[in-house]
């Protein structure tokens, strides 16, 4: 088995007495889409931020691509190759669908001293932001600000502002969230052929989607991950039905 | 002021930049302004009265870059116009008058305050963000008063403009204003490169959702600061020109109340465009100027008394001005002008 | 009369021709004073007499009709120097009579006197316009501003007070008045205590004057904080034990905030309203009848103002196109001041009595500073020798 | 001698901070619950300056005096939120500083419009005229104490208030989450005008305590507005606990810092080069001690918000 991309060993997140995240072990293969699932309050979205580095961790270590990150704040693990999409849509609301992905493409090529020069004509961001837009299936609303566009669109953005960082690793908080039938399918497409080549955390609510595009499932009750294997043997695992399947009917 | 940025900020993919006629006008004004001057009989006076125009545009201009597009509120940009006029007053009472070396002195010195005060303050978020720049001026302010050999409390006189080059040419006031003019566009035209460069659209991305910027990979913070010292420095130059304008200095140039004026003149102007806030030096000055005798002369029907106690009085007009701009015209001048445009 | 219309002024600032066919006819003056803020009433008293005088000239000037126009120079001296351009050169005014305050007039004063516009002070008069940058076309009607603290600096000396207590406000000028002080009083001092400026609580003080036991302090506390400290200075029950020496901390434009607070206090001045000349009477009792407040020695410059530009159009016959004959008539002051002699020095500062004077109550309630003694006669400051170039 | 102008400062210093107090509890809920900045704050106490000084000049008694110009001052406060102030709640916080500056350039105008260019004069009231003696010789004015016992008194006052009380609940709940405040169905636009003119009161009657000792007159209340926001900003915005520290502190650090400031740099220069330096940097001190609270507590000593 290949070495893991990206690890967590012993995480621990504790709001005063209030422990969110306990002790939470995992290890992410290249490639792979591993979802992580769990009740509401279970931690996920804690877990996310401590992974990106939004939040720091009282205990226990991230290692991504052999490195320990522990300590680094969120823009250095980005220039690493990690980057997150936000449960709550968080886009530039004043800027063109295209400059929001062009700005992750300038992110990533370094350079942002640049003084001089308009940004907004510089065919080394347009044309790879471009093709992020049009990977994402929002190739025809570049030019609307993206204040305007719909939810299901601006979670297409985030994706695509996401890959556009050229992540080794995607952090998806619940990118299906809040968005039509339609639109979730539109997003469940991206993410299929996204799926191989690139490794992806997918956080999320919706079981059809989990289980129709996760190589592995972690389930993370009360702070602590108490399965992680393929879908299949996590649908047969008691403790998980138990915990956490049980309360709900939807599987 | 979501809608302003965005309505600015011209989509990518279309090619060419919407050129806006707004500033073409502006600067096409100042341009032209010295021939109406020389016709009007007091070319002293009004050469002297747009100088001043120009050098708050360009102070105003300065607060706009970190304001309209970094959401930076200085409250103590007052500074850096103090720094500016007392490198130029005190490198002047010791026998340096030239423009070449004070101006970089100037500049020097407004950046290494920015660089220092700027790493501290950009600590700090929001209100806090404002009086901690409001607190750093305050020092530089009772600095200013403390020092005795550059006449303390009430100033100093300045014995000539600066030399350029040895030579006096700015002791005219044409070449003055034309010097001024200089400035003020290539301040313009560096700020207006700025915010559309690279750099400038990080800033702007900032403002609008810093926690995003940091999720793609940008530490704010460095982009901020940056900003900050460039604002600086652009508000020292005006400082460097205010000191020759006046042929003075003083702390009174960095007294808290102007640098609220200065905030003041861009929300006037309306945030974010940059000519806006040149515009917004403009009307707070000429109101300042003229609106006591507009009073005047727009209440002949009232008796002499009670037409000097309202002209004396005129910031009792002047104060309401300010509400109604905010209540009725969101946006500022600008916002007025855009809407008029769209019809 | 009064404030007369400019809109030829307006007018011209946007580059409309005016037609000057009218102005010439008349003489324009420009008061250039503080009228907005907390120091609004000092630029009052000065308006106020300046247009009294005008009433009682027959609102002319020479024999020639006048225009006067006011401005406020907002106590900001970049302002200042902006509205002080646009009097010399928009409006075009042959005379300037301002400003309040020191900082303003060494801003002020090369624009104006650089245009070969006479610039005339009902108040400040900085020591290096005195001095080493004297100007012929910069009167003073008041004084030098230190010799009102020479004058309490002299009492102190005169009286032999061994230990006084000096107090005053942390900025040019009150390091400037102190100084003055000092000329003349050679006795100890215990104490030179500077306090922020706006300070609006001496309690401090007050614990280490009375602790210290001083023979005398002497104070330079203009505006608020003077209306502040002597009211503090009686509440503290210091008033009756050690003598208030002072200058511009007790006068008729803080009088009406002090009241019974400052009865007995002393300043120090060139004049008083209670000085017995019929001319002054008239004055004073017109000056109260009009604006219902006792003139201050602002007011009276002001209306020295006014007198002295009357008697130097006299002489040139109304005219003012030939300035060094207008320069030379201002010069020998041939007017009869509210203050009885008057004549310029060298530097064109006045040559003149100075006072103790002493805060009373009138009968119509009011208050006012009364004089107690002469202390200089036809004192000329200090700084006059250093000047060269007025002749 | 030192201990006991150490004492007197410190009184002094109580004092000063505590109308800082007065002044800056308004600011600080309205700008905490209310999310408004609000310069024409330092003008609601010039007004309760001048209305003590109508008041009691026409009434003839400080009492009196009092008894009207506090509910005058809540009236002119009210007017003043209904007029302007609560259509800019929902303004960004440069819209409100240009339009409460617009109040700020009115007010001070219209009093010098109403009342006059010349500052105005307040007695001390008779029964508070006097002075006890503190230590030896050293006399200190009873009607100072009376503004520490006063300023006190409204503090412990505000406490249970804010502590205590449905609406005190509310104030500190709307000034951690104001959402929150909304979602539970309270009437937010009268608890807004119920904290709007509790602190243009409470600023008001600061105005009117300290008119006997100071000097009526314009702008008055601009300094003390720049004050005041240092104390909120110091405190953290929103506490009232914040704020009542960080008033003492400001008062205690510029009184006791300006006669000491000299005194302590003697030690380390000669002593004509530390008077000169003392002098100049004794205004500064709050400021520097600003910068360095929010240095090391970006968010003030007692941050409410998450």
């Amino acid at each position: 088995m290949a070495e893991p991309l990206l690890e967590l060993r012993n995480l621990r997140k504790a709001y005063g007495a209030l422990t969110v995240t306990d002790d939470v072990s995992l290890s992410v293969r290249p490639g792979e889409l591993h979802a992580v699932i769990g009740p509401n309050g279970a931690g996920k979205t804690t877990l996310i931020h401590q992974i990106s580095g939004m939040l720091s961790s009282d205990s226990g270590q991230i290692l991504f691509d052999g490195e320990n990150v522990t300590h680094l704040s969120m823009p250095q693990r980005v220039r690493r190759g990690l980057a997150r999409s936000f449960q709550i849509t968080s886009i530039l609301p004043g800027f063109s669908a295209l400059e929001n992905v062009a700005l992750a493409v300038q992110a990533r090529h370094g350079s942002s001293f640049r003084l001089f020069g308009n940004a907004a004509q510089e065919r080394a961001l347009n044309e790879p932001a471009m093709q992020h837009l049009n990977t994402v299936g929002l190739g025809g609303r570049a030019s609307i600000p993206a204040g305007l566009l719909s939810h299901g669109e601006k979670r297409q953005l985030e994706l695509a502002i996401a890959l556009a960082t050229e992540p080794k690793l995607l952090l998806l908080d619940e990118p299906l969230a809040g968005t039509g039938h339609d639109e979730s399918l539109r997003v469940v497409e991206t993410l299929r052929r996204l799926k191989g080549r690139i490794t992806i955390v997918l956080i999320e609510h919706d079981m059809d989607a989990v289980f129709s595009l996760a190589d592995r499932v972690s389930v993370l009750v009360y702070g602590r991950v108490i399965a992680t294997d393929t879908p299949e043997n996590v649908r047969m695992n008691e403790d998980v039905r138990t915990a956490y399947l049980g309360e709900e009917e939807t599987v | 002021m979501t809608e302003l940025t965005g309505t600015q900020t011209a989509p990518a993919p279309s090619p060419g930049m919407r050129i806006d006629i707004i500033p073409v006008i502006l600067f096409a004004a100042f341009a032209a302004a010295p021939l109406l001057a020389s016709a009007s009989g007091a070319e002293g006076y009004v050469l002297s009265l747009l100088t001043r125009v120009m050098i708050f545009g360009l102070a105003a201009l300065s607060l706009d870059l970190i304001l309209g597009y970094g959401a930076l509120v200085s409250f103590g940009h007052a500074a850096f116009l103090g720094i500016g006029a007392y490198a130029v007053g005190i490198l002047a009472s010791h026998g340096v008058e030239d423009a070449l070396i004070q101006i970089p002195v100037a500049l020097a010195a407004s950046a290494l305050f920015a660089l220092v005060t700027g790493a501290i303050s950009l600590r700090t978020k929001g209100v806090y963000f404002i009086m901690i720049t409001l607190a750093f001026a305050q020092m530089l302010f009772f600095l200013a008063t403390s020092l005795a050999p550059y006449g303390g409390d009430d100033g100093m006189t300045l014995p000539t403009r600066s030399l350029v080059a040895g030579a006096g040419f700015l002791e005219n006031d044409y070449a003055f204003y034309a010097a001024t003019l200089l400035c003020l566009t290539g301040g313009y035209l560096l700020s207006r490169a700025i915010v559309t460069s690279r750099f400038g659209r990080v800033l702007r991305g900032t403002k609008e959702n810093a926690v995003r910027m940091e999720a793609i990979g940008f530490q704010p913070f460095r982009f901020q600061l940056a900003a900050y010292v460039i604002s600086g420095m652009m508000a020292g130059l005006a400082g460097c020109l205010m000191a020759n304008q006046a042929e003075f200095i003083s702390p009174a140039f960095m007294t808290w109340q102007r640098s609220g004026e200065l905030i003041f003149m861009v929300v006037l102007g309306g945030l974010g465009s940059l000519h806006g806030a040149i515009i917004g030096a403009a009307a707070f000055l000429l109101l300042e100027e003229f609106l006591p005798e507009l009073l005047h002369a727009g209440s002949f029907f009232l008796n002499d008394d009670v037409r000097w106690r309202l002209t004396e009085n005129w910031q009792m007009v002047f104060g309401p001005i300010l509400i109604l701009i905010v209540l009725f015209a969101r946006g500022g001048i600008m916002g007025i002008l855009r809407r008029g445009s769209h019809g | 009369m009064k404030l007369t219309v400019k809109t030829l002024g307006l007018a011209a600032a946007f580059g409309i021709a005016a037609v000057p066919a009218m102005a010439q006819e008349k003489v324009k003056v420009g008061l250039l004073l503080t009228l907005s803020g907390p120091s609004a009433v000092l630029g009052q008293h000065a308006r106020d007499g300046f247009q009294l005088a005008l009433k009682d000239l027959g609102n002319k000037l020479g024999g020639r009709d006048v225009e006067v126009i006011v401005v406020d120079d907002e106590l900001k001296p970049d302002v200042a120097v902006q509205k002080a351009k646009g009097l010399v050169e928009r409006d075009k005014v042959d005379f300037v009579v301002g400003p309040i305050f020191s900082n303003v007039a060494v801003a002020t004063h090369k624009p104006i006197t650089d245009s070969k516009t006479f610039y005339i002070s009902p108040n400040a008069g900085p020591s290096n316009l005195a001095g080493k940058s004297c100007d012929p076309y910069f009167f003073a009607t008041s004084y030098q501003n230190d010799q009102n603290h020479e004058v309490l600096g002299k009492v102190a000396e005169n009286r032999g007070y061994k230990k006084v207590y000096l107090l005053a406000p942390n900025y040019q000028a009150g390091k400037d008045a102190l100084a003055g002080f000092k000329r003349h009083y050679k006795g100890e001092i215990v104490e030179e205590s500077y306090v922020p400026l706006n300070t609006l609580d001496f309690q401090s003080e007050l614990a280490k004057i009375a602790s210290m036991q001083p023979d005398a302090i002497f104070t330079f506390m203009p505006g608020g904080m003077g209306v502040n400290l002597v009211k503090q200075y009686r509440a503290a029950g210091l008033a009756d034990r050690i003598p208030f020496l002072s200058a511009f901390t007790v006068d008729e434009s803080t009088l009406p905030a002090q009241q019974d607070a400052a009865l007995g206090m002393f300043g120090g001045s060139n004049w008083a309203p209670n000085l017995d000349t019929p001319q002054n009477k008239k004055f004073v009792q017109d000056y109260v009848a009009a604006y219902n407040s006792v003139p201050a020695s602002y007011a009276m410059h002001g209306y020295d103002a006014a007198l002295l530009i009357d008697s130097a159009l006299k002489a040139t016959g109304g005219k003012t196109d030939d300035k060094e004959a207008v320069r030379a008539a201002l010069k020998k002051a041939e007017f009869k001041s509210l203050r009885g002699d008057f004549k310029f020095g060298a530097n064109n500062f006045p040559v003149q009595d100075f006072y103790l004077v002493k805060v009373g109550k009138r009968q119509d309630g009011k208050f006012q500073t009364e004089i107690v003694e002469k202390v200089f006669d036809d004192y000329a400051d200090a700084y006059a020798k250093e000047c060269t170039a007025t002749n | 001698m030192t201990a006991t102008l150490l004492l007197i400062q410190t009184l002094n210093g109580l004092q000063f901070g505590l109308i800082l107090f007065l002044i800056a509890a308004g600011l600080t809920l309205v700008f905490g619950v209310m999310d408004f900045i609000n310069l024409a704050h330092g003008v609601q106490y010039m007004i309760g300056a001048y209305l003590i000084a109508a008041f009691s000049a026409w009434t003839g008694g400080f009492g009196w005096g009092l008894a009207l110009a506090l509910p005058t001052a809540l009236a002119f406060g009210l007017l003043l939120e209904v007029l302007i102030f609560r259509h800019l709640y929902e303004r960004d916080h440069l819209d409100q500083v240009l339009a409460t500056f617009g109040v700020i350039l009115f007010l001070n105008q219209g009093v010098k419009f109403v009342w006059g260019a010349a500052p105005l004069s307040v007695p001390v009231p008779e029964i508070l005229s006097g002075s006890v003696e503190i230590a030896d010789g050293l006399l200190y004015p009873v009607y100072r104490l009376a503004i520490i016992a006063a300023g006190l008194l409204v503090a412990a006052l505000l406490y249970v208030l804010v502590n205590y009380t449905r609406v005190g609940m509310l104030v500190r709940a709307g000034a951690t989450n104001p959402q929150m405040v909304s979602a539970l169905g309270v009437n937010i636009k009268r608890l807004f005008m119920i904290v709007f003119g509790f602190g243009a009161m409470l600023a008001g009657f600061a105005g009117a305590m300290v008119a006997p000792i100071l000097s009526v007159q314009p702008g008055m209340g601009d300094n003390i507005l720049i004050l005041a926001f240092v104390v909120i900003v110091i405190g953290g915005i929103g506490s009232i606990r914040g704020a009542f520290l960080a008033a003492l502190l400001i008062g205690l650090v510029d009184t006791i810092g300006r006669s000491f400031a000299p005194n302590l740099l003697r030690l380390v220069l000669d002593p004509s080069a530390a008077s000169q330096t003392g002098r100049a940097i004794a205004p500064m001190l709050i400021y520097i001690f600003m910068a360095a609270v929010l240095f090391f507590r970006p968010a003030g000593l007692f941050p409410v918000k998450r």
